[in-house]
């Protein structure tokens, strides 16, 4: 456990940008925080309850280049995107719960399959984690086994001092490396009990015990009545750190053009129909079912992660209120 | 994978001189697709096609572009060398680069350029063309004419003695037109009813011909072969199987001063008329507006005189659907009358009159007997000034053309006078005289040489009135400007020819198109002119333009002839180039969710409403069908669709996007 | 540097304007080279969505030609068009969309002579608005999506 | 607001609907859309002002129609909505009860449709002050600062589709930026993707745009593209003198024409 004052964090960021890494983090801009790629410390917002959109475009991005290709005479041929190209990129200030996020979203991009663009924008992130110390009525990451001081998916971890300083936590060896490359910004610690710090979440269910009931739930008439106000839209996909469907798309002309992934949504009516016009998931309840049954049955079930996190943020974004916490704690009363 | 052709003509030297066509032909055959390109000096003529043709076969191609001429020109002539070879002619595209290229731009590298993109444009087009079939439908093998003048009824006869069914479809209680108003005629001075009437007899007594005067088309659906025509049929107040046409109502009705339409108000008629003694069918109508029993509920007169009890006061008008295969439009046109000139005195003054009161002034069956009286006082004119080109040739009047009968029968009016009047003086003011036809000029010639009529080559500014004689004020061009000024004692206006009243509501009703003085519009102004851009509608006489009894009688002909070639087959083909709204596995049946939005926009109604339901009969879901029959392709309805569910064959959707594609997909310049 | 040559794409309809384009060339009258033409049955089928696709494709200047009022051969399509694109004017002018770039005109089967009047005049008045680097920058976002972009 | 949650619950009672479609208090203070069907749960249907999601756009989906028939709580500007939705058809009369709430938090009941349209004519919806400022303030703007500001705005968008989702107006099945052959409006959210998007999401509301407002509401980013339709609905108003859903009429404005219409840009 190490201190870095206050004074300090602009010397980090310095330090790290001038490693060449790109640095990624929380923007307060248009009266939204997000998170956006940084040319300057002043630029990050250190005090948020959370951003709009998840940090999980740090390797995923809404849209992913794969490859050019070009349509002669001769034939076709493909130029994949070089992933060596990937910059380093640090990920400043994110919440445990994104942190954490990381972790499933890895699960579905090496499942069967090792997805290289993926798995090599994860290889370079540095994720410097900020614990929260406050939290609104749409954080519930407790219930889904994260904990508003965590460390997991962090390489070093800013738990932030009532002062304006920050207990630093070096987690991993590529924690390591950045505390050694700057050392002098690094103070030990004083003896503080980091619980006392962070912020509390209240704990609305068990997700081990939702895991097992939702399992059985399926047929069970409690989708329908939810889904009713969801309008079909991607809104909580797309701030979801974890949701990880993408579409693949080629733009371009007679002779060739670009193969790209762009973000996807379950919610969408069109996502699982198919050429003929049959679609198995043809109301919207099959299709909320499946946005919960992924993340708590399925997912937990294949992947041995749970796809939820609990930041809150389809909750907060939904334009009619999809609350999902709520809607959780009614599946465990049902 | 698409193996396309490309075959760049070199039109001689009309595109090869600006157009570097090897070079053109080489680049297309680096396009993705395409694999036999070559350039030839006459693509259209017999080598060339069986260059094509032996290519298609040699290649197995699945596409062909034809880069030369407009495919206006030869499009059909290249389709058929394709269909012929095997291929289907939908498959075969035409790139413009003669008209729209060589003929319009020097020889530079540009134009070259524009060449192969054009090329480019028309392969990456028809690698998304599809094979279509040709639409088939039955023809109804039965005619509706609309308007029985002298057009109308000609192309009634024509079509029936080619041994079809022929309903004529009049809107006045009687058959004739305006020819039958009409006192002698020009060139030959017969007389028009002793010439049009025998015809009037011959369509009554045709077998097959229904003849339904008093009526009007006020709907039209179905397409050609294949129309549905909603007609009214006006309440004659007679039952026509009892009347015998015996005339004794006519003679007793106490309602005598209606002013007679057919004598264009110079005479009068009863309330209960036939419009003139040789009508045809010559039974009495009732004119509800002036009939005492009608607008005060008593009278009777013609009932009671009725010796076959014929009179039936409370007939509805009748609505009849009638099935017919083609339509002919003869509706005639109308004149304008003396009050649309105010500089003529607004039709104040009695003595100014129009062409046709004239005729009827010097018709024998006329108000006068045929003597040439001046309606005011009756007195006979000695003084007479006929004013050609009355409204028309004038943009100020918003009448632009010339109405082009009018030369012709100021001479005969004129003539007409001075056989009748013998010491009167015709004047004739005009602004050319326009004799062109057979024995034309010579008539014209008569009338200023033998006749001694005094023509003045001038326009009339204005005529007013002045101690019992009209003014004439004009000016005689020939004599440099110079102010004439003639005190008449009677006036005739050729006031202009103009579109028959009504005319655009019934080409809004049959769905043909008209022109901006609202004469039906012909589908080509020399090689279709018979023709409507509606197929199975054609035109018959002034309804299209103003034209004289022969020009309107050889109008009529051809419509027939159109009409007759129409029903030599049982059914027809038409090109498949229609929309279509996608269909797919329910529950969706089509991403059409059914708005209807599409239903207005169609000009010809061609967007019906297919209900899908389950066994028991509930409505599952409603969506856009296109009639292939109606759909004539403009594709108004596929812009307009905003879930893309309608698509256009020949235009589709794919087709039209990749040509904005390929055009820019390289540097156009 | 090269004089700039805007690239036009010319969508008419096939009965008035491209027939009159062809009597240009009959009357062999001469005109820029710049245009490229787009054949469509009716002005009706033109779906705006194409005229996004031709400046997104990079073209400078657009000309949309058909029949004259009363003169459209399916009776209405081209007053259905004309209403389209007043609101679709409208609405490139609220979105800051340079709307003088789509030139719109009725070129009837008889004006060879306006269809070269047409084409010249648009060629000179795109090449004084100079090039739509605007919306082709846009248009290439996809192209220059760089890698680290979130 | 009592009356309304009576009605509500004498229609439920009575088994006249099976279904109050309405407002209801939701979580973190926001206001969300309700599906009522046992009376004794009308309790939680609420108006006020807050209430701003247009909730025509359940009227016609498969999931709400399957649980019978409806009555829906409804602000002018859902009221329009049915208007416009009767006239592209798909809506019934008879499938509905109209609940009207005016502004003033009022119950209004309309025995038919006819009477909602003439409801609906004698009371003008106004813009609300937030928006007319903003739409003044991109009127002054350039034409290039105007590009900029969407530029700007469109930047944000990530294709989430929620505008379209919330909207009653996009009643389609499949929308143009769903077709792919040709692939007309691009899928990922790049400038141009997200330009051609909503230039077209605009083009195809217009005319047909109840101006409620709630696609800008329902953008979890941000942006006010509901502006592009509440300036092109005013335009439309100059230039043709009608708004959409006053009229029961099948005259949607891009499906009809007028010989008058202006062409003083056409050559």
């Amino acid at each position: 456990m190490k201190l870095i004052k206050k004074e300090d964090l602009p010397g980090l960021y310095g330090y790290l940008a001038s490693a060449g890494k790109k640095i990624f983090a929380p923007v307060r801009k248009n009266g939204m925080v997000s998170f956006s790629f940084t040319s300057a410390f002043e630029e990050i917002e250190m005090s948020y309850i959370q951003t709009k959109l998840s940090a999980k475009a740090a390797a995923f991005p809404k849209i992913e280049k794969l490859m050019k290709y070009t349509i002669q005479k001769e034939g076709q041929s493909y130029e994949p995107y070089d992933v060596e190209k990937f910059p380093g990129i640090v990920v400043w200030g994110a919440h445990p719960c994104d942190a954490a996020a990381f972790h499933p979203l890895n699960a579905v991009f090496t499942w069967e399959t090792h997805d290289k663009y993926f798995t090599r924008r994860l290889e370079n992130l540095l994720i410097i984690g900020l614990s929260c110390t406050s939290h609104d009525e749409f954080c519930f990451c407790t219930s889904v086994g994260v904990h508003p001081g965590d460390t997991k998916g962090s390489d070093i971890q800013l738990t932030p001092l009532p002062g304006g300083d920050y207990l630093a936590e070096i987690i991993t060896t590529k924690g390591e490396a950045v505390a050694a490359a700057v050392p002098a910004l690094f103070s030990p610690a004083p003896g503080l009990n980091k619980e006392e710090l962070v912020t509390s979440v209240e704990k609305r269910f068990d997700h081990e015990a939702l895991h097992a009931k939702i399992n059985g739930m399926f047929d069970h008439p409690v989708w329908k009545e939810q889904a009713l106000r969801c309008i079909g839209c991607g809104a909580c996909t797309y701030v979801c750190p974890i949701c990880s469907c993408f579409d693949i798309q080629d733009e371009g002309g007679i002779f060739g053009g670009l193969r790209y992934r762009c973000w996807d949504s379950c919610g969408f009516g069109h996502f699982t129909i198919h050429t003929s016009g049959h679609n198995p998931r043809e109301s919207q309840d099959t299709r909320w079912r499946q946005r919960l049954m992924h993340k708590f049955s399925y997912q937990p079930q294949r992947q041995e992660v749970f796809g939820c996190v609990g930041c809150g943020r389809c909750s907060r974004n939904c334009p009619v209120d999809m609350n999902i916490s709520e809607h959780l704690t009614q599946i465990m009363a049902v | 994978m698409a193996r396309i052709g490309v075959f760049v003509c070199h039109c001689g030297e009309n595109i090869s001189a600006t157009v570097d066509c090897d070079r053109v032909a080489e680049n297309a055959s680096g396009l993705p697709g395409v694999v036999h390109s070559v350039d030839y000096k006459y693509m259209c003529s017999d080598p060339g096609q069986t260059l094509i043709k032996e290519a298609i076969k040699e290649h197995k191609l699945t596409g062909v572009v034809v880069a030369a001429c407009s495919p206006r020109m030869h499009e059909p002539t290249f389709r058929k060398a394709c269909a012929e070879a095997g291929l289907n002619p939908f498959l075969c595209e035409m790139a413009n680069v003669r008209e729209h290229c060589s003929w319009v731009h020097e020889k530079t590298e540009s134009t070259t350029q524009k060449a192969k993109d054009v090329v480019r444009l028309l392969v990456e087009k028809v690698k998304r063309n599809e094979a279509l079939q040709p639409i088939k439908v039955p023809v109804t093998k039965k005619a509706v004419v609309i308007g029985g003048g002298v057009a109308g009824i000609q192309a009634s006869l024509d079509i029936a003695n080619g041994g079809h069914q022929v309903l004529l479809v009049e809107r006045e209680p009687s058959i004739g037109g305006h020819m039958s108003q009409l006192s002698e005629t020009f060139p030959t001075l017969d007389c028009s009813q002793c010439i049009l009437t025998p015809r009037m007899v011959e369509v009554a007594q045709h077998p097959n011909i229904t003849l339904w005067s008093y009526s009007e088309v006020i709907g039209l659906d179905g397409f050609i072969g294949n129309f549905t025509v909603k007609i009214r049929k006006k309440a004659k107040s007679i039952d026509e199987h009892l009347c015998t046409g015996c005339g004794l109502c006519t003679q007793k009705c106490p309602v005598r001063k209606i002013p007679s339409e057919f004598e264009q108000g110079l005479g009068t008629r009863p309330a209960i008329y036939t419009p003139f003694p040789q009508a045809v069918p010559n039974k009495p109508v009732i004119d509800k507006l002036n009939c005492t029993y009608y607008l005060k509920g008593r009278c009777k007169l013609c009932e009671r005189v009725c010796p076959t009890q014929a009179i039936r006061f409370d007939q509805p008008d009748e609505i009849v659907e009638v099935q017919a295969g083609a339509i002919v439009l003869a509706t005639g046109y109308d004149i304008k009358r003396t009050d649309f000139f105010p500089e003529y005195g607004y039709g104040k003054y009695k003595d100014v009159i129009d062409g046709l009161q004239f005729e009827r002034l010097a018709s024998a069956s006329g108000p006068t007997g045929g003597m040439i009286r001046r309606p005011s006082d009756g007195q006979i004119p000695k003084n007479i000034v006929f004013v050609a080109c009355a409204g028309s040739r004038d943009p100020a009047k918003g009448i632009e053309y010339c109405s082009k009968i009018c030369c012709m029968y100021t001479a005969k009016h004129a003539m007409l006078y001075k056989h009748k009047v013998h010491d009167g003086t015709p004047y004739v003011f005009y602004m050319d005289i326009r004799a062109a036809g057979k024995d034309y000029d010579e008539f014209t010639r008569r009338a200023i040489e033998v006749d001694r009529t005094k023509y003045i080559r001038g326009r009339v500014s204005r005529i007013y009135e002045k101690e019992g004689k009209l003014v004439v004020v004009g000016a005689d061009t020939l004599l440099g400007g110079q102010k004439v000024e003639i005190e008449a004692d009677m006036v005739v206006l050729a006031t202009a020819s103009v579109a028959n009243p009504g005319s655009e509501e019934l080409a809004q009703i049959v769905h043909v198109s008209y022109d901006r003085y609202k004469f039906f519009a012909e589908a080509h102004p020399k090689l279709k002119p018979v023709e409507t851009n509606t197929a199975g509608i054609f035109l018959a006489g002034a309804c299209q333009a103003p034209k004289d009894i022969p020009e309107s009688v050889s109008a009529a002909s051809g419509a027939a002839a159109k009409v007759l070639g129409l029903f030599a087959n049982d059914e027809l083909t038409r090109e498949p180039l229609v929309a279509v709204v996608n269909r797919m596995a329910p529950p969706l049946f089509s991403t059409c969710i059914g708005c209807f939005l599409c239903q207005p926009v169609c000009p010809y109604n061609a967007i019906e409403r297919e209900e899908f339901k389950t066994r028991d009969g509930k409505l599952l879901k409603a969506v856009a069908r296109i009639n292939p029959g109606l759909c004539q392709g403009c594709g108004t309805c596929v812009a307009l669709c905003r879930s893309k569910s309608i698509d256009l064959y020949g235009y589709s959707n794919k087709q039209i996007y990749t040509e904005v594609s390929a055009l820019l997909d390289e540097a156009l310049v | 540097m090269d004089q700039f040559e805007p690239k036009i794409v010319a969508f008419v309809c096939n009965w008035c304007t491209y027939a009159g384009a062809d009597l240009t060339g009959t009357s062999r009258l001469k005109y820029a080279h710049n245009v490229r033409i787009i054949r469509f049955p009716c002005t009706g089928r033109i779906d705006f969505l194409l005229l996004q696709q031709a400046f997104a494709k990079g073209a400078d200047g657009i000309i949309v030609s058909g029949c004259h009022p009363n003169d459209c051969h399916y009776t209405s399509g081209n007053f259905h068009a004309r209403r389209r694109w007043m609101v679709f004017r409208q609405m490139l002018e609220n979105m800051g969309v340079e709307a003088e770039r789509i030139v719109f005109s009725w070129v009837s089967a008889a004006e060879g002579a306006k269809w070269a009047d047409l084409v010249n005049e648009t060629v000179e008045s795109i090449k004084k608005l100079g090039p739509y680097h605007k919306y082709q920058d846009m248009a290439k976002s996809l192209e220059e999506w760089e890698v680290t972009h979130e | 607001m009592n009356k309304l949650k009576e009605k509500a619950k004498e229609l439920l009672s009575s088994r006249a609907v099976q279904v109050v479609v309405g407002y209801e208090e939701g979580t973190g203070g926001k206001i969300r859309p309700a599906f009522v069907s046992r009376p004794e749960d009308a309790d939680k249907l609420l108006y006020n002002a807050d209430c701003h999601h247009n909730l025509a756009l359940y009227l016609y989906k498969h999931e709400t129609k399957r649980i019978g028939k409806m009555a829906v709580v409804a602000p002018p500007f859902v009221l329009r909505s049915i208007l416009i939705l009767t006239t592209e058809f798909q809506l019934e009369e008879d499938s509905l009860v109209v609940l009207g709430v005016t502004p003033e938090e009022e119950l209004i009941e309309f025995a038919n449709f006819k009477e909602i349209e003439t409801w609906v004519n004698q009371h003008p919806i106004g813009m609300k002050e937030k928006d007319r400022e903003m739409l003044n303030r991109l009127n002054a703007m350039s034409r290039d600062e105007r590009w900029q500001f969407w530029q700007n705005e469109f930047s944000k968008c990530i294709k989430c589709f929620a505008c379209r989702g919330t909207c009653p107006m996009c009643s389609c099945f499949r929308c143009t930026v769903d077709y792919n052959a040709p692939q007309w409006i691009s899928v990922g959210s790049h400038q141009l993707g997200n330009f051609d998007w909503h230039l077209m999401r605009a083009m195809h509301l217009a005319g047909r745009c109840s101006v409620c407002g709630q696609c800008g509401e329902a953008c979890p980013m941000d942006i006010p593209v509901h502006l592009l339709s509440f300036q092109i609905n005013e335009d439309i108003f100059k230039m043709f003198g009608s708004r959409a859903g006053l009229t029961l009429k099948k005259e949607s404005l891009l499906s009809t024409w007028k010989s008058n219409d202006v062409e003083n840009f056409i050559r």
